[in-house]
């Protein structure tokens, strides 16, 4: 998928720098050229849902704007120089040094920069994110592994029912927000000990210090984070669980709570007390607007097609054709997922249900998607559920559209979740919502 | 006596005029003899739940008419369907290319002082409101349960306000209690129409046919032109000036005489407009049937023999296929009346077995007094006897009928009932377009519909596990007529 | 208000069986015209955010579907053998018998009837909702009235117990997730809310225990006055009365301290929840404030809401003192009692220091629109309902649905109440502006 | 000095691609603190000199200015031959694009933009074939008018031949294919982005005029609303929007228009100088017409350029008699009122203008850089000049958007209300408790009816401040207390 991309839906591995503003009172310092930082501050933050700065994102962000003179004779002094102001200036518990394509190209010591002032004590990592090098995905993953070999310490002693949860990426996910505070009340339900480390009220530098001291990881994720549990099983010999697919809805809600408290070895009564009762109040209001589903079903969108992330994709394709009954038009998936996963999820999509599966295609390319979906036939309206790019698409090919996934440039999201049990009913308010406001 | 008498504002119920019942347990063939024989009597529930009134049926007609306005006389819960209609017309405006716009209606708001003091003068401003508002082309005024046992002259007032305002403005006599056949509410807004709105033909225009529908896709005038003729869709989405030039076509024909009885034979009776006599066009027979009936009268049998062949050839792989996969399923259809008979029609013809029925309704015969309209008969003949009852929309009989026949799929036309099916775990679909499963390629999109539905039944699955019925388990064991009183 | 109505936005009493299908395993049964049910099903309850039937609603409402015979004859015996059938067919643990037009007009005794019933043991009582009594509103009110009147008994009080009265089931297309909002914010001041409507208040359970309450909360502007009047006559319950939604972060604290203030909860207490709700309420709006600070040069600073009072003031507080927009004209169509009007009219003349907005009374359509016309200087927002779309784009104006009816809206467990719901209303208003936009 | 416009006969004879950057150009800085008229003199005196900031924040660069301009022309393509990061403005030039659209009634669609999203195989191996891929994906997706291929540090530190790749690729489509040199890495003035991509245009685009069109003026611009009709029309003459919203066409014939006009010279000055050098099409010098005396010179240069001086005056009058009412209940309302301006030059100065007319008093402004001069070399241009007589010992600053200085001034100054020219700067001014008025549109104070729209438009805000109250209550600033009790330019390095 390296091909060249219109309409991107992801960017470059420098967009680590936004799961490094997720994390409460951490500084990024961007060791690139003048505009990189900005770029993907408008890319992943701003326009997309209008996310925006928060405390030390957008033009917060410490760079050292690399010109001609950094290139020719090297950065290292110009990002001494930056490491130094930062550490004055701004009000940070922790700071991660990460590099764009200058500097990686033109060789600058980073690490070794930055290590003298960890060895100093300064709580500070290097996250080496030369653009160049993959995708935000990938970004997301080298600035945790930074934080987790150059910072962590191993635990004393493990605490018990203390999990570290590895999902959704900050910004990225235009509802990473919601989805985080979603799952860490999901898992407490259960009475685990929740560690969700980015985002509102998740306990900053604290909660990172705890990573080693917890009982399991999860794995929230088709493949992100993966990488990070097995360094962590390596480093730390924490033990991890890995589920595929972000549950949305109350059948999926329900098989990853009990799986997950399968994994804890919690005592299922607890675990079913709790999934009953969420159960109940998730059913109470699909039975009350069933009437809506069926009575409206003979003419809305019979077919869907999830143009987003592995994360997106599968989570609502499942949703949607194991609650809802709607039936899957092709899927893509649209954030590059390393070679080992793709049997896994290809597999997972011609499975969704008994008698039901989808295509798959991996693009991120806004041409090959459109190119795919205009040679296709529809006998009814479908519904695009994607990104702003495909509302023309959507148009063109006479089908309802939502917007979902990075760019969204015709929502405002805040605290909005669609996963759990709540976050399927909102999903659903929303797609019909679509649908309902074009007449 | 005549059928459509213009001198009179209101006309008979469909009870007195046609015999109709809503109470009915046994079979389509002995539904049909008792009908053809007159030995159809109706039975009274002592127990019931909410079911329709005609004013439902007469507003939403009248209120899809785009250039005219309805005034409700009325309290305001009367105008509680106001927000249903103007959802239909929005939509249907959306699908045909006409920006969305509000319905034109208004409830004259009756309240306790006016049920004592009268409403008249309330009725006369929201008429004129309308007008002012609106620019309409005609003023509908319908009466409510309120209005008319109060005893309000509307029909004094309408004629004044004609006068006053020059433009036609026509009291119908909906309310709701007259009938216990809501349908009749059709029949009302239709001789509102006939009366005041359709003009006697300047011309002829023979190639014209009426085709009496509710909101449904256009599926003909493609179908229509094949055969030279030009289909003139009403009233729903037609205008005044259309509708006043009715007299001039060359025939009418029906999707339901359920619906357009009264309309279809009053244009006959009234301008010699022949209406077209024929079972409606669902399933390969009924098709050929209404087609071949239709070319009579428009004298293009030609013409329809080349169109029903090539129509049978373009089908007939996929309808084979569709056959195979729905083969052995067997459904329970739920709609009003001769609708009710189509559906039937259309699972026989995809090989479903019709595993039960109930229609809203029944009419031992229609306005046209002719037996080769009659569309029970005609299901019976052709694809063989199935269980029926005649129940006005009561969930608690259709719930209790649907335990027992267990159908592997639900078919319903009529808001509020498809819920039960889904609750019971039955894949159900409503359908709301009545064109739906129409003619040759209504069979392959309806077959289509059927298959996703009972290829993921999870839905209702996942429903029937989580809701609870609200009725006792005394009920569910008892025989689903147990409320039904003897024949009266 | 009871002149000509286009584009209704409430209906008739009758629509109290609303409010009695929002009860638990409560069934109502319809004195009515064949037709009245199902009309007032899909103006509340279908055509109005797709909220659908539930357990006991739409298709299933018992009715005697009166025709003729008992308009002419009158329909007390035929209302027997309906209440015979519905105690055999229907499992329910109350039964609400609400007469419409016709039997009232025909003077059905229906009364007698019930409390014969009632006598008998069956948990029966009777509201007299004829559609032209008032609007369905002034409905629910009758129903609880009834159901309050004709079955609770005394009870010894539990501390800490409040009754909540608040939205109008179904006719506040939200009033389900609103409900469980309030539920939550009580909780967080020590408060057990008796919300008595909707999934998990207990039905007819819940109800008993009406006079066991420490106090009624009233929360809305007049709704559920006429009620808690009612309770301390009859058991002596003080009730707090609050006209304003509380939506957002101010004015949900601002709603919280009072409450603290009359339920007097320990103040350490209510200072910790408020404040940790105000944290995480003010993460989200500082990072949408760099949106809400470069967009609004070229959206709308004027806004206009078409909703019942309880609604109307409350998002006007929240954008004014909130989103810094600027009140255009607000219009109140919930018909509130002439005793009100005053207090409402304070209200919207003081939603900001320095910053009032001009009201008017109607539910009509076509007043609304011309005071639109006239006042709409720039391209305003306009809060309401489905009907008002069109005028909307008449004056180049954004538009969102809020109020009944709705039918550009499925809602299920959606609220516009609190912390989280002042949130959820400016996504979804801001997401339909920058959709329309391009 | 002027020269540096390539200057030949015919566009259509190739020229060397990428342009001077402004530092060497035009001598701009990014750094400065002091007063105008200091710094007017000593730009004058050719005596500017840069001071480096030790600690930076997050700027903007080239490819983003170059990008924008370009990917709003309707029918053309721009491809970025960079890593898939470079592409993270594409969502907002997209919503640019449809938002844009709707308003001049146009159908919306997406804005066409392709990156070429370079990865480490690509950094070792180069990539000319990748693009020329994407190159051929543009050509028969869209079948555009020509093509805009904007390179990226890492295409321009591994050294892709751009070129000799696009001279191919036009021989074989036969549409022009400018490449367009906006590196990052080249220029801490972002602003050189626009004259890499008006270069690109003058190279590849424009063509010799076949015939004049006196009345038509070419009015080199953001995406802001067409007010410039107001003040052109009356005079008989014609605005012609340039570059956003234009076909190729269009662009193709902009050497035959009578003169040529900016909204801010920092945004033209290369393409306006271009136009008269190389075609004749005169440029109007004297500063944007923003507030009432700039609005008077500009219209009587313009005038006299088209040869209108008969009827300008009369005009400029009737207009200042026409909004004279309204203007003094805005000045009332403004009264008092202590403003700041932070914007990028010179539209940054258009502001002080207006603000200054509104009966604000100025109390300070920060600019993104400053340009010692423009391309036209001619000091009747000055900006800043224009816009600080009478308030020419204020606090003055440049600073390429550096947030924590901007805080820092902010704090000391305590104005009553900021105008804000540039994205997520406008919220660390809120989370003072201050009123920061952003406004994207630039053409909203246009000429003298644009006083009164801008006036209205900031008194609605004015009015009810909620927001800045609510952050500044609830919202934390990233800067420590050391920092705050600083100089705000501390940081500021020696000249260099």
């Amino acid at each position: 998928m390296s091909t060249t991309v219109e309409q991107p839906r992801q960017f470059c591995t420098l967009g680590g720098q936004q799961s490094v503003v997720a994390i409460e009172r951490a500084i990024p310092i961007v060791h690139g050229g003048p505009g990189c930082s900005n770029k993907l501050f408008s890319g992943m933050a701003f326009f997309n849902g209008f996310q925006g700065s928060g405390y030390a994102g957008g033009n917060a962000v410490p760079g050292t704007n690399s010109c001609e003179k950094e290139i020719v004779f090297g950065g290292e002094t110009r990002l001494r120089e930056v490491i130094d102001g930062a550490l004055k200036v701004m009000d940070g518990d922790l700071f991660v040094v990460l590099t764009g394509c200058t500097a990686d190209l033109v060789g600058d010591d980073t690490a070794t920069v930055v290590s003298e002032y960890r060895e100093r004590g300064v709580p500070i990592v290097h996250a080496s994110t030369g653009g160049f090098k993959g995708n935000n995905y990938r970004g997301h993953e080298l600035v945790a592994e930074a934080i987790i070999d150059q910072y962590l310490q191993p635990a004393p002693k493990v605490i018990p029912n203390l999990v570290n949860v590895w999902s959704v990426l900050p910004y990225q996910d235009t509802f990473w927000a919601g989805n985080l505070q979603a799952i860490r009340q999901l898992l407490e339900g259960l009475g685990l000990q929740v560690n969700i480390l980015f985002g509102h009220d998740s306990g900053g530098i604290e909660a990172w210090k705890k990573i080693p001291a917890a009982a399991f990881n999860i794995v929230l994720s088709p493949w992100t984070g993966v990488s990070i549990a097995e360094k962590l099983e390596q480093r730390f010999g924490t033990p991890y669980l890995h589920y595929p697919v972000l549950p949305i809805g109350a059948v999926e809600t329900s098989r990853f709570l009990r799986s997950a408290g399968e994994f804890a070895h919690l005592q299922s009564t607890q675990v079913e007390r709790y999934i009953e009762k969420q159960e109940a109040y998730f059913y109470h209001y699909l039975d009350r607007s069933a009437d809506f589903f069926m009575e409206m079903r003979w003419d809305l969108p019979a077919q869907f097609i999830n143009i987003s992330d592995s994360f997106y994709s599968l989570g609502i394709s499942r949703f949607l054709v194991n609650e809802l009954g709607l039936k899957p038009g092709r899927q893509f998936i649209t954030d590059n997922p390393p070679e080992i996963f793709l049997d896994g999820l290809v597999n997972q999509f011609a499975t969704l249900a008994d008698k039901v599966s989808a295509k798959v295609t991996f693009t991120h390319d806004g041409g090959e998607i459109a190119k795919t979906l205009r040679s296709e036939v529809f006998d009814q309206p479908p519904l695009v559920i994607g990104t702003s790019w495909d509302r023309d698409l959507a148009k063109q090919i006479g089908g309802y559209h939502l917007s979902i996934a990075l760019p969204i440039t015709d929502r405002l999201v805040l605290d909005r979740a669609y996963v759990g049990y709540a976050g399927g009913l909102r999903l659903v308010e929303d797609i019909y919502g679509a649908v309902l406001g074009t007449y | 006596m005549a059928l459509v008498n213009l001198a009179n504002s209101n006309i008979q119920t469909r009870e007195q005029r046609l015999g109709s019942i809503i109470a009915y347990e046994g079979t389509a063939a002995d539904l049909g003899q008792r009908s053809r024989e007159g030995r159809l009597h109706d039975r009274t529930r002592s127990f019931t739940q909410v079911s329709s009134c005609a004013s439902d049926c007469s507003i939403c007609l009248l209120s899809l008419i785009q250039d005219a306005a309805v005034v409700n006389h009325a309290p305001l819960g009367c105008a509680a369907d106001f927000s249903m209609f103007n959802l239909t017309n929005r939509y249907g405006q959306f699908k045909r290319g006409i920006t969305p716009a509000n319905a034109h209606l208004v409830s004259s708001n009756l309240t306790e002082t006016d049920t004592i003091f009268g409403g008249i003068a309330k009725l006369e401003q929201a008429v004129r409101d309308a007008r002012e508002r609106f620019n309409p082309k005609a003023i509908f005024v319908t009466a409510s349960c309120a209005s008319a046992i109060t005893g309000e002259d509307i029909d004094a007032a309408s004629d004044a306000l004609e006068i006053e305002l020059g433009i036609p403005v026509v009291a119908v006599h909906c309310e709701g209690f007259r009938s216990k056949v809501w349908t009749t509410g059709f029949d009302v807004a239709y001789h509102a129409i006939l009366r005041k709105i359709v003009k006697p033909p300047q011309t002829k225009h023979p190639e014209i046919v009426n085709i009496i529908t509710f909101w449904g896709d256009d599926v003909f005038t493609e179908l229509f032109s094949r055969l030279g003729l030009v289909a003139n869709l009403i009233v729903p989405f037609a205008n005044i000036e259309r509708i006043s030039r009715l007299s001039e076509s060359g025939a009418t024909v029906q999707m339901c005489s359920t619906l357009g009885t009264y309309l279809a034979a009053g244009l006959e009776s009234l301008y010699g407009v022949p209406e077209v006599k024929a079972p409606p066009p669902y399933g390969l027979a009924g098709t050929d049937a209404w087609l071949r009936a239709l070319g009579r009268v428009t004298h293009k049998e030609t013409e329809v023999e080349e169109l029903i062949a090539s129509e049978h050839e373009a089908i007939a792989p996929e309808l084979a296929e569709l056959r195979k996969e729905l083969k052995d399923l067997t459904g329970y259809v739920a709609a009003g009346s001769v609708h009710g008979h189509s559906l039937a029609s259309v699972l026989r013809e995809l090989g479903l077995n019709v595993a039960g029925s109930c229609f809203w309704h029944h009419d031992p015969k229609f306005d046209n007094q002719d037996p080769a309209a009659d569309s029970l008969q005609h299901v019976v003949k052709t694809y063989g006897d199935f269980p029926v009852s005649i129940c006005n929309k009561q969930s608690y009989e259709v719930v209790n009928q649907l335990r027992r026949f267990k159908p592997d799929v639900f078919i319903v036309r009529h808001p509020g009932m498809a819920v039960w099916g889904g609750k019971l775990g039955i894949p159900t679909f409503l359908v709301e377009d009545e064109h739906f499963g129409l003619a040759y390629r209504g069979l392959l999109r309806f077959g289509h519909k059927i298959a996703d539905a009972v290829n993921n039944p999870s839905f209702y699955q996942h429903l029937a596990k989580h809701t609870r019925l609200p009725y006792t388990d005394w009920w569910l064991r008892q025989g689903s007529t147990a409320f039904l009183g003897a024949e009266e | 208000m009871t002149g000509i109505v286009q584009h209704p936005r409430h209906l008739c009493a009758l629509g109290g069986q609303q409010s009695v299908a929002a009860i638990e395993r409560a069934i109502p049964i319809l004195h009515t015209g064949p037709g009245c049910g199902f009309k007032l099903h899909t103006g509340l309850g279908s055509y109005n955010g797709f909220q659908g039937g539930g357990y006991s609603g739409g298709a299933t409402i018992v009715s005697t579907n009166t025709g003729e015979k008992e308009v002419v004859f009158g329909g007390e015996s035929r209302l027997q053998s309906v209440i015979d059938g519905a105690l055999k067919i229907m499992d329910g643990d109350l039964f609400v018998v609400l007469s419409g037009c016709t039997s009232e007009l025909v003077g059905d005794d229906t009364e007698h009837i019930v409390a014969e019933y009632r006598r008998r043991g069956t948990p029966i009582v009777f509201a007299a909702t004829g559609g032209f009594r008032g609007n369905n509103i002034i409905g629910h009110e009758i129903v609880a009235n009834a159901i309050i009147d004709q079955l609770l008994e005394p009870r010894d009080i539990i501390p800490g117990l409040v009754n909540v009265w608040s939205s109008v089931p179904y006719h506040d297309t939200f009033w389900a997730g609103n409900l469980a909002s309030i539920r939550e914010l009580l909780a967080g001041l020590g408060l057990k809310a008796n919300i008595l409507f909707g999934p998990n208040s207990g039905g007819l359970e819940a109800w008993r225990k009406i006079p066991a309450a420490q106090f009624n909360l009233v929360l809305s502007s007049w709704t559920g006055v006429s009620i808690a009047r009612n309770l301390n006559e009859r058991f002596g319950t003080p009730w707090l009365h609050w006209p304003t939604l509380p939506i957002g972060g101010i004015e949900t604290s601002r709603f919280l301290r009072r409450l603290q203030e009359f339920a007097d909860v320990d103040t350490t207490i209510a200072t910790s929840f408020i404040e940790e709700q105000e944290r995480s309420f003010h993460y989200f709006f500082e990072r949408a404030a760099d949106f809400f600070l470069e967009f609004r040069w070229d959206m709308p600073s004027h806004f206009a809401t078409i909703a019942d009072s309880f609604y109307g003031i409350g998002v006007s507080r929240m954008l004014t003192n909130e989103f810094g927009l600027l009140p255009l004209h607000q219009f109140v169509t919930d018909d509130p009692p002439e005793e009100f009007h005053e207090s409402i009219r304070d209200n919207y003349a003081q939603i900001a220091p320095g910053i009032s907005s001009n009201i008017s009374f109607t539910s009509d359509g076509e007043e609304i629109n011309q005071v639109l016309r006239a006042v709409a200087s720039s391209p305003p927002i306009i809060l309401g309902s489905i009907w008002d779309r069109d005028i909307a784009k008449e004056v180049g104006g954004c538009y969102l649905s809020i109020a009944s009816p709705m039918t550009d809206r499925l809602v299920t467990s959606c609220s516009y109440l609190g912390y989280n719901g002042g949130l959820r209303l400016i996504e979804d208003l801001y997401s339909s502006i920058l959709t329309s936009i391009q | 000095m002027t020269t540096e416009i390539q200057v030949t006969p015919k566009s259509v004879v190739r020229q060397e691609p990428g342009v001077t950057i402004r530092e060497r150009r035009l001598g701009s800085i990014t750094g400065y603190s002091g007063t105008p008229d200091e710094l007017v003199k000593i730009s004058l005196a050719g005596q500017l000199v840069e001071r480096e900031r030790s600690f930076t924040q997050a700027g903007t660069c080239s490819s983003f200015c170059a990008t924008l301009q370009l990917s709003l022309i309707q029918d053309a393509v721009v491809i970025n031959h960079a890593p898939a990061g470079c592409s993270g403005d594409f969502p907002m030039f997209n919503l640019y694009n449809r938002y844009g659209q709707g308003k001049r009634k146009l159908d919306q669609t997406s804005a066409r933009l392709i990156t070429t999203n370079l990865n480490e195989h690509d950094t070792i191996f180069g990539a000319t074939g990748k693009l020329l891929e994407a190159i051929h994906k543009a050509y028969s997706t869209y079948h555009p008018r020509a093509i805009f291929v904007t390179a990226s540090c890492t295409s321009g530190i591994i050294g892709e031949d751009l070129e000799s790749t696009l001279d191919e690729a036009e021989e074989e489509l036969g549409i022009p294919i400018a490449s367009v040199s906006c590196e990052g890495f080249r220029s801490q003035v972002w602003a050189t982005g626009w004259d890499a991509a008006y270069s690109a245009i003058l190279r590849k685009i424009v063509r010799p005029a076949k015939i004049r069109r006196p009345e038509s003026i070419n009015i080199i611009t953001f995406i802001g609303e067409d007010y410039f009709s107001e003040l052109l029309r009356p005079l008989g003459l014609v605005p012609d929007l340039i570059v956003p919203f234009t076909k190729i066409e269009q662009l193709e014939t902009v050497s035959e228009a009578g003169a040529t006009a900016q909204m801010c010279s920092t945004l033209g000055t290369y393409f306006a100088a271009g136009l008269e050098k190389q075609y004749g099409v005169p440029e109007i010098k004297s500063p944007p017409p923003y507030g009432l005396t700039g609005t008077d010179m500009w219209l009587r240069e313009l005038a006299h350029i088209t040869g209108k001086d008969d009827i300008v005056e009369q005009f400029i009058a009737a207009e200042r008699n026409a909004i004279e009412p309204e203007l003094e209940k805005l000045k009332k309302r403004f009264a008092g009122v202590k403003a700041f301006v932070a914007a990028g030059p010179s539209h940054g100065h258009s502001s002080m203008e207006i603000l200054q007319d509104l009966g604000m008093e100025l109390v300070g402004s920060c600019m993104f850089h400053h340009d010692a001069k423009l391309d036209h070399g001619d000091p009747a241009g000055d900006t800043l000049r224009a816009a600080t007589t009478g308030s020419g010992r204020m606090t003055y600053s440049v600073c390429n958007k550096q947030s924590f200085e901007l805080v820092n001034l902010l704090r000391r100054l305590k104005p009553d209300l900021v105008i804000v020219r540039h994205p997520s700067l406008a919220v660390s001014v809120a989370k003072l408790g201050i009123p920061a008025c952003f406004v994207d549109d630039e053409h909203l104070g246009l000429g003298y009816r644009g006083l009164i729209r801008y006036g209205k438009k900031i008194a609605d805000w004015f009015r009810n401040p909620a927001i800045e109250r609510n952050l500044s209550r609830h919202s934390a600033l990233p800067y420590t207390r050391w920092w705050l009790e600083q100089q705000p330019f501390s940081m500021l390095g020696g000249e260099v």
